[in-house]
């Protein structure tokens, strides 16, 4: 018997904090799997965000930092400039990575600092009890928009993979999500594609990952990834929005 | 015939694997695990195909997927 | 060994090279901005990085970043930047991360100036930043002392695996002195059996961290950190006396205004007036055993501060209630003035307390 | 001996350089000397000025709040710290480019037109150098070999064929003032 | 007057809404996040604003912005968030603006845990922002009292121009007790004739600022605020004692480790034990002249904090010497429990200071 | 006679503290003859940033604030919410609007916050002594840079506006310049837009005005205008990224 | 009196909201009362619990860390919990979910098929109200009537249709532990 | 005639208005003003039309016109 599915060597054999039916869980699988497949499980250095994911540091098997809230980009910066060939990324939120840590990065992809960035957006700041995130939907109802997202008192969602696409010094940026196997699929070698990205010393890589929040969007796992295909799908379109020509 | 490991103290019942399962082979248990859930389990495991769908879709990495390995040549 | 004229901020920066810093981190901030420029250059040609961050949050982020590779690394600002860095030093405290912080204070509170100032010693000595953490504070006085102070900065920092400030002022980092800078040594890096490289060679995981989830752990790590702490405070504490032989009363005052309270006792001795000056070179730890030493041949203390009065606190708490302890200040990027401290202390000889 | 020389001007008239030059001569001589600029967005306004103590004992303050002298190359200069000149002081006014008097009388007050006389012994680069001479000549707060010697350490190689002209400048400032 | 129960996250909410706040800027964070949540239900309910920062350095400009319009304004956050407003609170404190900041402090350093602490009173009440400013700092013991000093703290701040922060902890902000809360009373501002609101009908020019680049003008714009500081000491010491009379040991403790202590101060009266406690509800100013009302008659001081001795301090400085001062903490998120702390007292009375 | 030309009311009448040929004080006057233009003074607030235009709270005759480094746009969000008719600016330069203050400004256009902004990028820090900023220009030697800015080590120029115009928030975004005086009235028109908009309730108004900076550039006044040409429009291209439909 | 009350279970199961009732109830009666629950990233997993003090006294710390009382709905929180318990306490076990017992032998347990009786009286929900019956009968921390009246205080009004169902669940709790 | 009036002590003598003026008539006196800089003034005044190129292009504010009111009709 072959094993056509076992979990990846990068990831500790412990059990996720996370939410039944949260993808987080599947995000940090693919990372792993990632990481074990381009063989780099030895230079990989991660950086856990505070959010739900915060204690991603335990679960990568590898080297790690927990940063502070919004940071993992300018920590994983202070990393890499010391040492330029190992592998390095940070797992943030949406909440850590769109809002409190806006100005690190933009500016990490600005600079086309040469690390990994997995992004979690789930439309809601998780850990701290379901409260509106940049990239909550309009009309969506959250702890702090009890009567749902209004443009007019908080803005629209941000589209942050299209607007860090702008900048010169983004290499490879993709929307990905984990609502179905063949979505799952895909982001996977968006995945590998950053990595690779990385690993050839050719900039800024982020990956934005939809991803669900059952506990948070008060719905059972499986409407929670109907619920992302139904409403986060139109507006955040699927896709690579920058590729390096040197990447196939 | 594949074989489908489910790591039943991991589960969380989900549901994610037994939606996902292109030949609907995955149900929950009736009992509940130490975490109080509702474990996943397959039956009728001749039908599966060892597509490993239901390994993929498992946001806590309860399920291991192993296949005849095919003849080659 | 020949002397060269070195500004203030120059001096940090070579005085950081030369204690085997290679990475700095910092955002353009008056009146420290010589050092980044200094650095801008100086940096390549040891092979080291001079990287401007987007901001001082990010700053002390990159620097939390780079230490826990085990680099000697730091960064640098004034008052309004420090301000923002407070939670990454508290991260940086948390997690146990030695690196150099520079405050060059100047006028605030708020944007207030670019004037020199001493007006942050709260900030650095008690905490600026939330939950029970220490810097190790250095003051120095003089170009010179700059120099020397930097290597001590970074050894004392990965000694206790614990931020180090130094602190100073524009007229520190803006004024020229001769300074005895000598060959360059060469330096090896302490051992740093913690520090995040990658599991190469198959190496046990490592973490660099500041989360306690569970409170029992959390409150078992400030107790280490608490050793720690007293451990500094036992083994650290730099003061320099001058002419406290025989004195009736003694100034304390750190860094710039130091120099003109050293002045003011020479006019004083002078004139037959039995004063003294204690230096604290460490301002966290606090001088408390010179205090200590002197409080009992002494009659009464005056604290001299550019500020409206802060260390005197721990004049104050190292004197204990056993002689008065006075205080006088300037604020707000005004130098006190030799003639008036000077009279101040006449005015206390005369027991005037004013 | 105390000496503390305020020297002041626009931006670009060299004042911060020739206060380097003086401190640098200060330490060839073993004396305690202490530099300092003005900082500060004032700068914007286009001027400059830098305080310099020479003393035989350490400095406390480096910054020239009551200067001994002071050397004014323009008019705001003159106008802005003609009063902080301490009584007995002295004042050196650039007279090539300031067309007022000081008003103090309990200092002595030199009127050089040092940007005319510099161009006339051939760069006008050196109008500082001639302030400098008679200021050495006055006070003798340094030496000119001392200066002289600074000037090889302070400047690149490349410039050290401007030290003869510079040379000349403080002599000629010296003459001017030598009774 | 009929009770609810409340939970003192919300009753924070509700008693800003009652003192006139309509106003509020914030970030989420734990432990805290119930404020937020019933704010942005309750403020639609009286035409005020809940807005949802992008960061607590966003949140705490926003607050300077609304505050200088002379509205009544909040924020609220835990340890980080609280130290990466350091600079917005100095330059509040600069520019004399009125606000209410809200600090339910968690475990620390770094990102330490989310249980409760009181590790943050350095940062509070010395200045955790840089330069000389002072911070009106309140520390409720119960949800009634943060609906009381929720007024308290809105009225302070626009009596004396200054931000006024309310210190608690996630047992605070968490917990339900009954509150009386009575009908809302009408309320006006007062008269604020340096607000910013366009000049209007012929106004002269207003600013908000604390900018002032001549160190002259800077000084007199410190000693100007050091005079006000100097009248909050003087009249807005606020404290509670309990069981004081006759008291040989009185603990000092704030907030709930004064609930703590409480207890322990019944048990050792039922016991016969002389013990009282003060506790400060003024954190700053300090209750100095509670301490040294009760010095002469008291024989030992016991400082009982969730750190490593902050305030403990402030007790020994106002103490001076005249008595011993003890201290007993727990920290990381740690409760004091009322056993150990009576063993604490048992001890320091049994002659033996452990 | 007429006046064709005279100092605008909203300007007091006091000296710029602006080094010889800084176009900073260009962008005061433009601003200035806007708010007369629309008779906005009386309703108008300034905030003013830091950098060399800290003291334009000085010069614009109407109420004003002075914020921390790059925190106009939330300082401008507070008074906005309070008093949402008066008119409310914020004028910053590149270290502040694009450096120290990008989760500010990305998240005021975001929310869609109803003021505007002045951005005055001049590709360089001035106030602290020419130190590169976000903008300043690939091979660009500043105190910071001596080298030429490298892509390599410290990233590549942002551009602000186009950054912005990804953000629904974001009502009206121009780049626009004063290197000469057909630019000049162009920017003139541009600003009196963004009031606009701002005056409409249509949203977050930015314009980004490529000034110049003799003194730190190194250049003299004249020179430096055409390096501004020569160098910053190719890199910045200028025009209306975004303009909502509402306005012509 | 000062009780300490411990309510944990799977979140859903309703602890916090009867913690709630019982602290209502308890200040009703004009008893010190105070409500905390357990707070924290440790809520992913999915549990919960809250603590409830009713005293004579005021209270100090709300925080129940040695209950007097434990209502254990789960597994988990009875293996969590068990042991803090005070001597001679009490500890109430839904043993509709749970199928182990408590090892304690210095305290009273109760094993109470909370859900199936619940079930059986009509609604799933009232399954911790059936626990606070037994509580109320064997400790008479707050009377019925207070429940009766914190029901309808607490109850949104359209919610006033099932106060009858939870105070029978009340009462067929007491009925059981009723000697 | 247009008038074409220079505050001269706020002028810094940038020739920003030199450089601009159309019909080149702004010049630099040879005088300083008191802030030290060389200020700028119109020669030829004849030859000037009104445009206020010269007032727009100044960062100092220093520059006013002033021209004909055009007869309407
Ligand atoms: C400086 C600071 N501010 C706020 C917090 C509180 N906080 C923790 S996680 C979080 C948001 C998490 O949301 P997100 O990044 O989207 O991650 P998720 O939990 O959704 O995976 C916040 C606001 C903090 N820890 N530090
Ligand atoms: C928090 C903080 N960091 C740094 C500074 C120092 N500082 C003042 S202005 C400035 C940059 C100014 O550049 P820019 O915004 O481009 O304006 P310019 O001077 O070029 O017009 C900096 C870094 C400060 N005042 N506050
Ligand atoms: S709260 Fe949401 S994001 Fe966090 S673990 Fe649970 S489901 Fe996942
Ligand atoms: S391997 Fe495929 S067919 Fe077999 S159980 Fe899993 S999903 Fe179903
Ligand atoms: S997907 Fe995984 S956790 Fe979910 S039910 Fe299936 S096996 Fe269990
Ligand atoms: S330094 Fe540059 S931006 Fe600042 S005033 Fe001078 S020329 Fe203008
Ligand atoms: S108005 Fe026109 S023509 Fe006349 S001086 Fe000015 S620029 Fe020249
Ligand atoms: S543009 Fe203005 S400041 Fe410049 S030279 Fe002309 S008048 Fe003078
Ligand atoms: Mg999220
Ligand atoms: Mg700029």
């Amino acid at each position: 018997m072959k094993k056509v599915f076992e979990r990846p060597k990068s990831l500790k054999d412990m059990p996720f904090h996370y939410c039944p039916g949260c993808t987080h869980g599947i995000a940090h699988r693919l990372v792993a799997e990632v990481i074990d497949e381009l063989q780099v499980f030895e230079k990989a250095i991660a950086v856990a965000p505070v959010g739900c994911s915060v204690f991603c540091y335990e679960y990568f098997d590898c080297d790690a930092y927990q940063a502070s809230h919004g940071r993992a980009p300018a920590v994983a910066t202070g990393i890499k400039r010391v040492l330029p060939d190992r592998v390095v990324f940070t797992y943030q939120g949406d909440g850590d990575l769109a809002a409190i840590g806006t100005g690190e990065i933009v500016h990490s992809a600005a600079r086309g600092e040469n690390f990994t960035v997995i992004f979690i957006n789930n439309a809601i700041y998780a850990m701290t009890g379901g409260q509106m995130a940049p990239t909550t939907l309009l009309g969506q109802k959250t702890t702090t928009t009890p009567f749902g997202r209004d443009h007019k008192l908080n803005g629209s969602p941000v589209r942050m993979s299209e607007m860090l696409s702008v900048l010169d010094g983004t290499a490879y940026a993709a929307r990905v999500s984990l609502h179905n196997p063949a979505n799952v699929t895909r982001a996977k070698k968006a995945i590998k594609k950053a990595f690779e990205v990385q690993i050839a010393g050719l900039g800024f890589s982020i990956v934005e990952v939809l991803s669900s929040c059952p506990t948070n969007w008060g719905l059972p796992p499986l409407k929670a990834l109907k619920w992302l295909e139904d409403n986060m799908l139109p507006y955040y379109p699927l896709g690579e929005f920058k590729k390096p020509a040197e990447v196939i | 015939m594949p074989r489908v490991t489910f790591r039943e103290d991991r589960c969380k019942g989900c549901e994610l694997c037994k939606n996902f399962c292109p030949k609907g082979i995955v149900v929950m248990a009736d009992h509940i695990n130490a975490m109080g859930f509702h474990p996943a389990t397959v039956v009728e495991i001749e039908k599966c195909t060892g597509c490993a769908i239901c390994a993929m879709m498992c946001p806590d990495v309860v399920i291991e997927v192993e296949k005849e390995e095919k003849k080659v040549g | 060994m020949a002397k060269i004229l070195m500004k203030g901020n120059e001096a940090i920066g070579e005085g950081a090279v030369r204690a085997g810093c290679r990475y700095f981190f910092g955002y353009p901030i008056t009146p420290q901005s010589e050092l980044p420029h200094y650095l801008a250059k100086r940096m390549p040609e040891v092979g080291g990085l001079y990287l401007q961050a987007e901001s001082e949050v990010a700053s002390i982020n990159m620097v939390f970043g780079a230490a826990g590779t085990g680099a000697r690394v730091m960064t640098s600002s004034s008052g309004p930047g420090i301000s923002l860095m407070q939670e990454g030093i508290s991260y940086l405290a948390g997690a146990e991360l030695p690196c150099v912080i520079v405050n060059m204070i100047r006028g605030g509170p708020g944007l207030g100036n670019i004037a020199p100032a001493q007006s942050d010693y709260f900030q650095a000595t008690k905490g600026g930043g939330h939950g029970d953490y220490r810097l190790i504070v250095l003051a120095p006085a003089s170009v010179q002392e700059i120099i020397d102070l930097m290597q001590d900065a970074f050894d004392l920092s990965d000694k206790y695996r614990n931020p180090v400030m130094l602190m100073g002022d524009g007229v520190l980092g803006q004024m020229m002195e001769p300074v005895e800078i000598g060959d360059q040594k060469p330096f090896e890096l302490p051992e740093k059996p913690w520090a995040v490289t990658g599991r190469l060679r198959g190496k046990e995981k490592r973490l660099i961290n500041s989360l306690y989830i569970v409170p029992e752990n959390c409150e078992v790590h400030n107790f280490k950190l608490e050793k720690k702490y007293t451990g500094i405070k036992e083994a650290e504490q730099r003061w320099e006396e001058y002419r406290t032989e025989g004195a009736e009363m003694v100034m304390v005052a750190f860094g710039t205004s130091a120099r003109i309270c050293k002045s003011v006792v020479d006019r004083c001795r002078e004139e037959g007036l039995p004063v003294g000056l204690l230096r604290p070179i460490t301002l966290w730890p606090f001088p408390e055993k010179g205090i200590v030493r002197l409080v009992d041949s002494v009659k009464s203390f005056l604290t001299v501060e550019m500020n409206m009065g802060q260390m005197v606190e721990d004049v104050r708490l190292s004197v204990n209630g056993k002689r008065p302890v006075h205080f006088y200040g300037r604020v707000g990027g005004m130098i006190p003035v030799a003639r008036d401290v000077y009279t101040e202390v006449k005015k206390i000889f005369n027991g005037g307390v004013a | 001996m105390h000496e503390g020389i305020l020297i002041a001007g626009f931006g670009g008239q060299g004042v911060l350089s020739t206060g380097q030059l003086l401190a640098y001569s200060g330490m060839v001589e073993g004396k305690h000397v202490a530099w300092i600029p003005s900082y500060g967005p004032e700068m914007r306004g286009g001027t400059a000025n830098c305080g310099v103590t020479i003393a035989d004992s350490p400095i406390s303050s480096p910054v020239v709040s009551e200067p001994t002298v002071l050397i004014a190359m323009n008019r705001p200069s003159l106008e802005k710290f003609e009063k902080v000149v301490v009584p007995g002081g002295i004042i050196f006014v650039n007279s090539s480019l300031i067309n007022i008097k000081a008003t103090r009388a309990d200092v002595r007050t030199f009127y050089i037109p040092a940007n005319d006389m510099a161009e006339e012994i051939g760069s006008s680069k050196v109008a500082n150098n001639i302030i400098l001479g008679a200021l050495l000549e006055l006070t003798r707060v340094v030496t000119t070999g001392a200066v002289e010697k600074s000037l090889y350490e302070v400047l690149p190689p490349h410039h050290h064929k401007m030290i003869p002209i510079n040379l000349k400048a403080l002599e000629v400032g010296a003459g001017l003032v030598r009774e």
